[in-house]
């Protein structure tokens, strides 16, 4: 079972260098404590930054320099600051390469429900509606079960949409899977000391498990 | 053509009950707090208020919520505000929440009188909901997409860094964000800034807000500029 | 008789203190020279800037500085620069409030048409197309007949159209020509010296003359 | 993230015949002066090109035009040439007149991942035929607007004023004019700039083209930055 730390640092080894990558709020702004050396990145902020840096230290805090999720953050040489429409053309346009964010759900064929519970919380979907209709590359970085135990990886979404038929690829603390465009989470890789019976049974949409499934590494 | 008012009293005098009004920020970061606390004294009510947040509960447009002046929030993201929260769940408040990059482009839809665009954010979700879904390829692939239209508030407030009386406006840093979308899809503009300089002390090639767009400008005093996350890195290096 | 400083007089007297205007190629461009004294007025060229003056002091001339005629300009204080979105941006959401442009021909019912000879001349629209169809507040300044002694105020343009209905005053070198709704040329003033019927002769298309034709005051 | 190239010719390396490729500049202000000198050179054929303006006869894209080089123009305004002029009546050259606007707003679609737009330019034209016609109310008034379509060019060429090498980019006067739309726009976009300055020396605030969307950069040497009309005012002051 990974940790938060270990779902950042595996989602972490999907960034290629020269990539532009939108980090969602949650586990996904930890993965930029992991990217490898030498792996040249730009971060975007859709809230209108490129090349954004580390938390400021103490005492160079900006209230005019935020990143997406409201936090303080600093700027690297070569950023750049623009407007939210400019922000969210890059996105549509696909300038962005790679989206990670965080998920309630995902169903097999490829649906994320993160923005609202009917009834219970109402936050508003932010970005992620833009963002997942228009990446190309989407990676969502869950927990595989809720904290009832239940499955969040479904046959259908049981939460209203943030998007529809757009998550690739899904890593959580057990295994990391890919959605098959025939509908299905392909089972890619295990967690360390993870099973596939265990990942067979915290997964209620229908898992395509290949003959060998390889032990991840973080 | 000079556009400087006293203060915001003076800017937002016209502003009247039932209007809607649109006004910049994102999360606390870039918000017209002259503006927001002369509405609160002036006690208009009813108001539609198109912004990115509502402000926390006891800051930004939480405060015009806190005494029940907004009739209607257009927003993207509204966490982070109990008293929001409890307004809409419990039906007082209304609430059209719309995804963060098609209110950016509905706003510069106004400014740029488009009266309509398409983005393929929220097609298929409850957002899609009675919209136009019209499929267009774009970057090699066909997809569906959604009409939305421009966005036209009765009048605009933003916050900006400096500003001229032409009405020329630059917005720093992250405080940027929403505000020149709003400032251009305004009738009526108004932006407060933290420091109003001469007519031709701004650089032409550095503007971001034209002053065409801009009907009223004045310089706020002792901004508050609140953080709403305060996240630091250690201080060893 | 105008001479064609007459006819940039005669409209730079319609420029209201606190417009913003766009002035075309040509007589339009004279407008400029004719402002009255105390009425402030910031002039919009189309290729993005807001704050245009006058042409610059001979040797100060730079080559990244022209207007929409490509000719060298200078900026006021209080200027902006912009690029074409915005420009045109401004443009179609009306924060433009006049537009001055010259024309080839105009009917009765507000057609203009300035951009195309069939066969013969074919320069392009630049931007007439988007002035004449998006602003609320049009002058036309141009001659009453061209060169062959024709009318060029006519009952149906016979060149390719560049706007319909969008015309709503004409200043030609003989008179000030209002377009009325239901489509005639009304007489609104006459030149100096020029009388009535000469305006009757040299215009074609449908034209309304009241019991009284103020003559100008220039 | 580094994108500078040595020159030009590197930078067009690429560009193939019967391409389609968009180019900054308005007339011949802020025109790539060093990649079209090399297309001209590297003498590529059936360019579809998308400018503003075709240059002049023997500057800007008139070069590409005596070379033939040329198979299309979509431009909005194409005087001042004569060579164009003969091309385009004799029909070897195909010509798309667009009206500006919708030049600029169609260039603006493509950078931002919008399909189609709506304008009212041409409508009731011939430019509007064959075109969907679509009414919409906008700023209280009802009208009809045309649908027009995004540009993808393959290729987009720039000129800026400075850059640094991760592609940030800021012009200088109206030598900015369609330059940021058309860098948006490209699918590989190539920026030639006055001068390549280290990173972080570019204010953030201050970029008007930001390096996410331009691939290949490179500093240019010795522009000529032709005047197309020289109007001066007397110089007793």
């Amino acid at each position: 079972m990974l940790d938060k730390h270990g779902i950042a640092r595996r989602i972490a080894r999907e960034i290629k260098d020269g990539m532009y990558v939108n980090l969602g709020i949650g586990i996904p702004t930890l993965v930029a404590n992991y990217i490898p050396d030498g792996i040249d990145v730009v971060l975007q902020s859709e809230n209108g930054i490129l090349g954004m840096g580390p938390f400021p230290v103490e005492g160079t805090e900006d209230a005019d320099l935020i990143n997406a999720g409201k936090q303080t953050v600093t700027l690297l040489p070569g950023s750049s600051i623009f407007d939210s429409a400019m922000s969210f053309g890059m996105i549509r346009a696909q300038k962005v390469d790679l989206t990670i964010l965080g998920a309630m759900e995902v169903s097999e064929n490829g649906d994320i429900a993160n923005w609202k519970i009917p009834g219970k919380m109402v936050k508003g979907m932010g970005g992620a509606m833009d963002l997942v209709a228009c990446a190309r590359n989407i990676i969502v970085a869950m927990q595989h079960v809720n904290k009832r135990g239940e499955s969040k990886l479904l046959t259908e979404c049981t939460l209203p949409l943030t998007g529809v038929r757009c998550i690739k690829k899904i890593v959580t603390e057990m295994a990391v899977l890919e959605v098959l465009p025939e509908g299905s989470f392909f089972l890619a890789e295990r967690a360390p000391g993870v099973s596939v019976d265990q990942i067979r049974e915290a997964t209620a949409g229908k898992l395509k498990v290949p003959d060998e499934v390889p032990e991840m590494t973080v | 053509m000079n556009k400087v008012v006293k203060n915001a009293e003076e800017a937002i005098r016209d502003i009247a009950d039932n209007m809607t009004i649109a006004l910049g920020g994102f999360g606390l970061c870039g918000i017209p707090e002259k503006c927001i606390e002369a509405l609160v004294k002036k006690d208009v009510k009813g108001l539609t208020c198109i912004s990115n947040n509502a402000g926390v509960d006891d800051f930004g447009l939480g405060m015009l919520l806190q005494k029940k002046q907004i009739r209607k929030m257009v927003s993207s993201y509204v966490g982070e505000n109990a008293e929001f929260e409890r307004q809409m769940l419990s039906g007082e408040l209304e609430v059209d929440l719309i995804p963060q990059g098609t209110l950016a482009t509905r706003l510069l839809a106004g400014g740029y009188g488009m009266p309509a665009i398409y983005t393929p954010a929220g097609v298929g979700t409850e957002i899609a909901e009675g919209k136009e879904v019209r499929k267009f390829k774009f970057n090699g692939m066909e997809k569906e997409y959604l009409l939305e239209h421009a966005f036209e508030p009765a009048f605009s407030i933003v916050k900006a860094w400096k500003g001229d009386s032409a009405g020329n406006l630059v917005y720093r840093l992250t405080a940027r964000n929403f505000s020149p979308l709003i400032a251009m899809a305004g009738k009526v503009t108004i932006a407060e800034v933290e420091e109003l300089v001469p007519d031709g002390e701004l650089d032409p090639d550095q503007i971001h807000t034209p002053g065409i767009f801009v009907h009223r400008i004045f310089e706020g005093k002792d901004y508050e500029k609140r953080i709403e996350q305060r996240t630091v890195s250690p201080k060893n290096a």
